[in-house]
């Protein structure tokens, strides 16, 4: 069949296979075989999301894969593959210690897939609506997850992030809608207006005033879901509270979904040359996430949350790198997203065995794991050397591209950009290292039963990423970086 | 359209506005469900006359969803909720009602001046429209955040959405607009399931909250 | 053959200042008894002491290594190479470009150093105390030494000692407050160096007082008689490089007839005795300061020499 | 073809940690890891000397990897040739020692995997010509040694170093990277070829040129960047302290050669003052932290920093010099720092590579509880005494030659027409004649306590020679301090090449013709040193004086008690220690620069209780500089903590104030 269809049949799966994997997973109550049901499905969309390289569909009005989200479904899918296999160990675990009983494991593979197929629906969505219909479902799932555990900090931490969670829906729905009414006179009513490559080709002739008003709801409403400050208070609970594979998700892909949302609203924007540049924006935006982090990152005392401050500070780097523009820090924020995904999905995985082997997540009772346990010790050290963008690491390479050339444009914003990574770094080598390093505490020693294989692999294509790029990765990056302007 | 019409429509959206005033000055608790649904009685009928006016049939559906759901529906849950919970009936303010009126005049006049210049290429029945629910809206978000009260916090949440579906409604032609509404019924169901479900008490800065700080994390060390 | 005759009087040189040596020690002591109206020791009981040390067996400290063996024939070497580089009667012969004048001081240096380790070497109280204010002082007064050295090689343009002499034979030079400044400094800094009142003194024989004796105090025999010769050396060192940059008069040039010689043997004699009496004059007239008066008195003379020096650079563009 | 023979040699290198991060824990792997690490580095040697002494031109190569569109960048010219002798000099020393020293290692699996790993990231680094593969290598660099430091990360102050010099090192890098950011441009013209061709403006260049003295300063330890460097030095492994101490801040002073005199075209004549200034005060402050230490690695720690700071008064007149034209006398300036650079290089290595001799015999670095170690370890001991002279100029040895050359330039630089640096030179000549007596009363002390005297502890009394290889590694540096010292010339010779590419060609006479080789390095100035005169003149004398007095004289010896001025057999305790040895120094000095106070308990009489000193010191750079830095993040963070404990109506009117604020923005902004 021509390469077309087969990119049609790749969406369906994508989108199908979960939402059906979701209603099937309901069903099943053997928590072994739900876990590898879950891994299949995630399989299945992985091999979907590969055969979209070969084989693109053309573009309808409510779906479409285009440079920009081809490779973020790509990433979204192996993140949730590796999560799922990571999470079949993990579960175990959680069901040996009691934290977890069958039932909810049950709802937590359905609403793992569920969670899978919104952020798919999410990537591919050709129209705003749609687009944000698949946020709010995504929303909504995590809630569900994040609650999981049913104590009072996880209860607590899951009715925060719903709060706060629905109003940045409600006003990323006001936005869309403006957006809607700016394109309606210029495209007509009905679906097309709300078509994402419609409006691409016709933005220039919107009315820039009403595009301005829609891009501050969509920057305030989507940006509360990618955790920018002053946006951002639901994030360190929900990542600390819910399952670790959760976190992993959350961190790796939904602020990466979030985010990306933002971002095709600002090709809209720039498309538009009368409308405000919505550059200083997120410049301040990201300054403030990215010294705010670096400052809270001192004081945490929960592993995941250190890591989950250490999430709000990289998406400022990010919404920094595209404020700032232009083709290397574009590039440099579409680099940084997709290996902060990668990095901070292995941290938490690493997180999560060291939580099980030492039963706590307290920065101040783990010590010295590189004695005790060398694997998950120098794996820990790895990633935040990776995360803290130091080499041989890739996300060196996205921090040395957004620096310079932010120096080189505008030294004054380069010097508070430099000082929240200075700052971030310290903060957060000084509470990892008596984690890593250290004379080891007495407690009994208990063995990594889970497979390491995907923190692994994580860092493999991170350290990979150091000194190597695949071309056409490289040319999408490039052909998104000159759309985003 | 005919100036008649537009009149209906204008006088429907604004008195959204004022119920939203309304809401504000409220200090009973079962006060403000009862003006929530009058709200949200106002929403059905604006939303109804949008579809009549704009000829867009899936509208009624939208109207419908307001008048069983939220004007009947919810409020009822609520009653129930405040009952079982035995929540304090009064409302705690942070400000005082003075005060959240003026605030609120304040944000009305920002929601115009925001609006009225904008969108001369959409039609003035949108436009005042956008203008009402954008009023609507950041009233929505003062009632939110000036109610130390979980169900006001949640009525708050649900008049703001109410101007959200006044915006859609408000723009011709917009698609998918039964399925937000849908949609957000789902959410502010899930909401109201929560309050059930958490057993949030009635206070969000309460003394048991502070009590999960402590579950979160040590405070000062 | 007038080359070899060239060495010839480089040799002279070695052995006149190894010979003279003694006598000045001798000679500063007995000017310094009459002054007190003692009748004191013939100038020449330095060569006498020195005999005899030699003769004597040596004993050596249980806890004394190799390199205390060693260290007096090091010391004694750089001393006597230091001081057989400095011009005394003739200037400009043939090995006087092996080292200039911050070599000289480099050389004294390294003479410093092993005599402090030596002093260390035993392990004893007395011998830590002398070597740590022996470089304390040293550490003050090299510093005050290359200032001046930088005086002089900014006025004549090098640091070589016999251009630097011939270059203050010519009249130009004229009287400048630098030069003045240098040689306070200089004279400062050889009384540190030498060991004389009011910063030490050679004839004290209470332990506490001393630095240069406390260091040698375990040395017997031939050591110590080596390290006095030394230390003899090094005064005679000082006084003919004040009187080779101060008073270069009567010098000979090399390759000058015997007679030029002469008349440089005996005015370099001459300076010598007038340096000796002036050196006991100022000895008998001051009183000895505490140890640790020593480092403002040092640190007075480096900004004496950090003063001539930047009066030289500042006026060398004027 | 060198070139890609050395990338070759720096990846086999990587593949041997790789290597040894399985086999770490089998009894071979030591040695061979050592031995590969020796090959490697003793063909790279060769290589770089071949092509600096060849006189090749410059060989570039490019390979498709780094940043996408540009691909990684190497250049080997005469400049990164002869440090390449420099690192991989101490790098195949340090491996020979680790052959035997190595075996003595707790934990190797710690050591062996990143040890080739940093020689590595050290070639590599010299080989970068490109601004990303630049700072790439350099951060590996730090990294490896950051692994390296923490290698003994159970003493507390070990890890503590390991934080406070990794932080550091992102600070450096981060201070590069913006003046690269500067060079290369708003396009990113990243490879060195376009940053040359590029020419910056004056205030451009002048940013760049403080940020390159942050960053390269901040590696090297230039005060007050300094702070880590003698608390992570010591704390590694010795052979790798002697390669961060000899080797790696050799690098980190390339980097700024590299940027302040190829890269950044024509200086400004006050870049120089500011480095001149730097270079002085580091080069007085480093060794009088060093009087005071007691810990003899971190005694040398601190010297590093002096001859840092010497090294940079070398580059400030070279600077000061070209911003002039006075292209003859910055040669002279260039030639005396890159020989401090060569002659550093060789004494530091030989002396880190002693004190670990020191630790393996007695476990000990404390030099109050060592002492004697002369009896029990003779080799070692002279290999260190050499040593000890050659870092305190002494001559003949090396060090002496390269602070002769630098004095020599800083009397030529009268000439320099800017008022600020004629007050300022001579200021800072003073200050390096200070550092260098003060040196040598440092290691008097160092060596002194060490090594003579009588065993202060049990540990250094059973004290045994150390093991072979280490001696030889130990011998064969001695040896070079020695040749470099009365062979001079020829090591200027060496150099010229790399002069002539920093300073347009100028370049020092060539000096092997000279008679008796003889260091004539301006012809003008007649200043002349010959090194190899004053060693044979100083043989002859003490051997002759020695043949004499043993012909004619006494040659008997009797072995008896320490007289010590009739109290004999005192207990060891009566030893002087290194506080006491530093004593006046801390009176004359101390009490100006570390505010050090003194205090004397001493009991009443019949009291049992011992009399006690205290000395207190501060550390001025410490307490003003980086103290209130933290303390303000501490403070900060702790007022921004409350954030993390709001109730969600205050998250929501976060919120809230954003829109209205954004709003109103909107409204005021058309």
């Amino acid at each position: 069949m021509s390469g077309a269809d087969l990119g049609l049949v790749a969406m369906v799966v994508l989108l199908g296979v979960p939402a059906g994997a979701a209603l099937l997973l309901v069903l099943v109550s053997d928590y072994r075989r739900g876990a590898r049901l879950n891994v299949g499905a995630a399989l299945l969309c992985l091999l979907a999301a590969v055969t979209l390289f070969q084989a693109r569909p053309e573009a309808n009005l409510y779906l479409r894969v285009d440079d920009f989200n081809i490779y973020l479904i790509a990433l979204n899918n192996w993140v949730s593959f590796t999560t799922s296999v990571f999470s079949a160990g993990y579960i175990a675990h959680e069901l040996e210690t009691g934290r977890l009983t069958p039932a909810y494991l049950r709802f937590y593979h359905a609403m793992y897939q569920a969670l899978l197929f919104a952020m798919n629906l999410a990537l591919l969505a050709n129209n705003i609506g749609l687009l944000w219909v698949a946020i709010e479902l995504a929303t909504l799932v995590t809630v569900l997850m994040v609650g999981l555990y049913r104590t009072h900090a996880a209860l607590e931490a899951a009715w925060k992030y719903f709060i706060l969670g629905s109003l940045g829906i409600a006003l990323a729905l006001f936005g869309t809608i403006l957006v809607y009414l700016a394109a309606q006179p210029v495209i007509g009513q009905g679906l097309p207006a709300m078509a994402w490559d419609r409006l691409i080709a016709r933005a220039d002739a919107f009315d820039p005033a009403l595009l301005n008003l829609a891009f501050v709801f969509l920057l305030l409403g989507y940006g509360t879901k990618a955790g920018l400050v002053p946006l951002h208070a639901w994030l360190p609970d929900a990542h600390a509270e819910g399952p670790t594979p959760i976190s992993a998700v959350l961190s790796g892909l939904l602020l990466n979904v979030a985010l990306y949302a933002v971002l095709r609203f600002k090709m809209l924007m720039s498309a538009n040359p009368s409308a405000l540049a919505p550059g200083p924006l997120m410049v301040i935006l990201g300054l403030l996430s990215l010294l705010f982090a670096g400052l809270m990152l001192y004081r945490r005392g929960d592993i995941k949350r250190l890591f989950a401050y250490s999430s709000i500070e990289h998406m400022g780097i990010i919404t920094f790198a595209f404020g700032m523009g232009g083709p290397l820090a574009n590039f440099a924020g579409l680099l940084h997203m997709t290996l902060h995904s990668l990095t901070k999905s292995a941290i938490f995985f690493t997180v999560g065995h060291i939580s099980q082997v030492k039963g706590t997540q307290r920065i101040s009772t783990i010590r010295g794991l590189t004695v005790t346990h060398p694997t998950l010790g120098w794996g820990l050290v790895a990633g935040a050397i990776a995360i803290a963008g130091m080499p041989p690491f890739g996300v060196f390479m996205s921090e040395f591209l957004v620096v310079s050339s932010t120096f080189a444009r505008q030294p004054l914003l380069a010097l508070p950009l430099v000082v929240g990574l200075l700052l971030a770094f310290g903060t957060l080598l000084w509470r990892l290292h008596g984690v890593a390093f250290g004379q080891p505490d007495r407690a009994a020693f208990v063995p990594v039963r889970a497979s390491t294989l995907p923190v692994t692999v994580h860092l493999t294509l991170v350290l990979v990423a150091g000194f190597w790029l695949p071309e056409p990765l490289v040319a999408w990056f490039r052909h998104v970086a000159a759309l985003l302007g | 359209m005919h100036g008649l019409a537009f009149d209906i429509a204008h006088f429907l959206a604004g008195g959204m506005v004022v119920a939203s005033f309304l809401l504000l000055y409220q200090d009973r608790l079962y006060a403000l469900i009862h003006v929530f649904a009058l709200h949200s009685l106002v929403l059905a009928l604006a939303v109804g006359w949008q579809a009549a006016v704009q000829g867009a049939h899936h509208l009624y559906i939208t109207a419908g969803i307001a008048l069983v759901f939220k004007a009947i529906v919810i409020p009822v849950a609520l009653h129930r909720i405040v009952r079982r919970l035995g929540i304090h009936r009064t409302l705690e303010t942070v400000g005082g009602v003075g005060r959240d009126m003026l605030a609120g005049t304040g944000l009305v006049a920002l929601a115009i001046l925001v609006m009225l210049p904008v969108t001369t290429a959409a039609d003035a029945l949108a436009r005042e429209d956008l203008a009402f629910a954008l009023a609507v809206v950041l009233l929505g978000l003062l009632l939110m955040v000036t109610r130390r009260n979980a169900v006001s916090l949640v009525i708050g949440f649900m008049s703001l959405e109410n101007g959200l579906v006044l915006a859609a409604a408000g723009a011709r032609g917009m698609p998918l607009a039964v399925e937000i509404s849908v949609a957000f019924s789902v959410l502010i169901a899930m909401i109201v399931i929560g309050i059930f479900l958490f057993r949030i008490r009635e206070r969000f800065d309460s003394v048991d909250m502070q009590a999960m700080d402590t579950f979160r994390e040590e405070r000062r060390r | 053959m007038a080359l070899t005759a060239d060495y010839g009087v480089q040799g002279c040189q070695m052995l006149l200042t190894l010979l003279l040596a003694p006598l000045l020690t001798g000679f500063v002591r007995t000017l310094k008894a009459r002054l007190l109206r003692r009748r004191g020791p013939t100038p020449l009981q330095p060569y006498r002491d020195l005999l005899k040390l030699l003769r004597k067996d040596v004993v050596l400290a249980d806890s004394a290594s190799w390199l205390f063996r060693v260290a007096p024939y090091l010391i004694f070497a750089a001393i006597w190479v230091a001081a057989s580089l400095v011009p005394t009667f003739a200037s400009g012969l043939p090995f006087s470009w092996t080292a200039d004048l911050i070599a000289i001081v480099a050389l004294l240096g390294t003479a410093r150093f092993f005599l402090a380790l030596a002093g260390l070497d035993v392990g004893t109280s007395f011998g830590g105390i002398g070597a740590s204010r022996e470089m304390m002082i040293a550490s003050l007064a090299e510093p005050a030494m290359l200032m001046m050295v930088f005086t002089l090689s900014l006025l004549a343009g090098t640091t070589e000692l016999s251009a630097v002499a011939r270059f203050m034979l010519n009249a130009d030079v004229g009287l400048r407050v630098s030069l003045a400044l240098a040689l306070l400094a200089l004279l400062m800094v050889a009384i540190a160096e030498n060991a004389r009142i009011p910063v030490d003194n050679p004839a004290t024989h209470l332990e506490l007082t001393m630095v240069h004796e406390a260091m040698v105090l375990e040395y017997s025999g031939r050591h110590l008689a080596l390290i006095e010769l030394a230390a003899s050396l090094k005064l005679l060192l000082y006084l003919s490089l004040t009187a080779c940059i101060f008073a270069p008069w009567g010098m000979a040039t090399a390759g000058a007839g015997p007679l030029d010689y002469l008349v440089g043997v005996v005015a370099y004699l001459a300076k010598l005795a007038t340096g000796g009496l002036l050196l006991a004059l100022f000895e008998t007239s001051i009183a000895k300061m505490r140890v640790f008066r020593v480092g403002e008195f040092l640190g007075a003379a480096l900004m004496l020499g950090l003063l001539g020096t930047l009066l030289l650079f500042v006026s060398r563009s004027l | 073809m060198p070139l890609s023979l050395s990338l070759g040699l720096a990846m086999a290198l990587l593949a041997v940690g790789l290597h040894a991060i399985a086999a770490s824990r089998r009894a071979g792997c030591t040695r061979q890891v050592y031995g590969v690490s020796l090959a490697v580095c003793i063909i790279l040697l060769g290589m770089a000397l071949a092509h600096l002494l060849g006189g090749r031109t410059p060989i570039t190569l490019t390979l498709p990897i780094g940043l996408p569109w540009l691909g990684a960048h190497f250049r080997l010219d005469a400049l990164s040739a002869f440090f390449l002798i420099v690192v991989n000099l101490g790098g195949a020393v340090a491996s020979l020692f680790a052959l035997g020293y190595g075996q003595h290692e707790k934990t190797p699996e710690r050591v062996l995997p990143f040890y080739p790993a940093f020689l590595a990231g050290m070639n590599l680094v010299l080989l970068a010509d490109d601004a990303f593969t630049f700072l790439f290598v350099w951060e590996f660099m730090s990294l490896s040694s950051w692994a390296l430091v923490m290698a003994h990360h159970r003493e507390p102050a070990n890890a503590r170093a390991g934080y406070l010099y990794l932080v550091m090192a992102c600070f450096g890098t981060l201070a590069l990277l913006l003046a690269f950011g500067l060079l290369a441009g708003p396009d990113g013209g990243y490879d060195f070829a376009a940053i040359r061709a590029a020419q910056a403006t004056p205030g451009a260049a002048a940013l760049v040129l403080a940020l390159a003295l942050a960053g390269a300063g901040s590696k090297a330890g230039l005060v007050p960047l300094h702070v880590w460097l003698p608390l992570a030095h010591p704390a590694a492994p010795s052979h790798v302290s002697a390669l961060m101490s000899g080797v790696m801040t050799k690098v980190a002073v390339y980097g700024f050669i590299r940027i302040a005199f190829d890269l950044l075209g024509a200086p400004a004549w006050w870049w120089g003052g500011l480095v001149l200034a730097l270079g002085g005060i580091t080069a007085v402050l480093g060794v009088l932290y060093a009087l005071m230490q007691h810990d003899l690695k971190r005694l040398l720690a601190y010297h590093t920093v002096e001859n840092i700071g010497i090294i940079f008064i070398g580059l400030g007149l070279a600077l000061a010099f070209q911003a002039n034209h006075m292209y003859a006398n910055a040669a002279l300036a260039l030639t005396a720092a890159l020989f401090h650079i060569f002659n550093h290089s060789l004494f530091k290595s030989l002396l880190f590579l002693g004190t670990g001799a020191v630790l393996t015999a007695t476990g000990e670095r404390d030099m109050d509880r060592l002492g004697g170690l002369i009896h029990p370890m003779p080799w070692t001991a002279l290999a260190f005494l050499i040593g000890a002279a050659a870092i305190s100029a002494l001559p003949p040895l090396n060090g002496f030659v390269s602070e002769w050359l630098t004095f020599q330039a800083i009397l030529a630089s009268p000439e320099l027409p800017q008022w600020p640096l004629k007050f300022l030179v001579p200021a800072v000549g003073a200050l390096l004649a200070l550092s260098a007596a003060l040196a040598a009363t440092c290691f008097v002390k160092a060596f002194g306590i060490t090594f003579l005297g009588r065993p202060r502890s049990p540990a250094a009394a059973g004290a045994r020679e150390t093991d072979r290889y280490s001696l030889v590694a130990l011998f064969v540096l001695a040896v070079l301090c020695l040749l470099a010292g009365i062979l001079p010339g020829l090591v200027v010779d060496g150099l010229s090449p790399v002069v002539s590419v920093l300073n347009g060609g100028a370049r020092l006479t060539a000096q092997s013709s000279q008679p008796w080789l003889t260091l004539v390095p301006v012809v003008d100035v007649k200043s002349t040193y010959n090194g190899l005169l004053v060693l044979l003149f100083m043989a002859f004398s003490g051997t002759g004086a020695a043949l004499l007095i043993h012909r004619f004289a006494s040659a008997a010896a009797r072995r008896g008690p320490a007289w010590d001025c009739g109290f004999p057999e005192a207990s060891p305790a009566t030893q002087y220690t290194a506080g006491s040895f530093a004593q006046p120094i801390r009176r004359v000095f101390g009490s100006v620069v570390f505010q050090a106070r003194e205090r004397v308990f001493m009991p009443p009489p019949g009291d049992l209780r011992p009399a006690r000193l205290e000395v207190e010191l501060h550390d001025p750079v410490w307490e003003r500089g980086y103290a209130p830095i933290i303390t303000a993040v501490v403070a900060l963070s702790s007022r921004f903590n409350a954030f993390q404990y709001l109730t969600i109506r205050r998250y929501l009117s976060l919120v809230f104030g954003a829109l209205v604020l954004l709003l109103l923005g909107m409204v005021l902004w058309r």
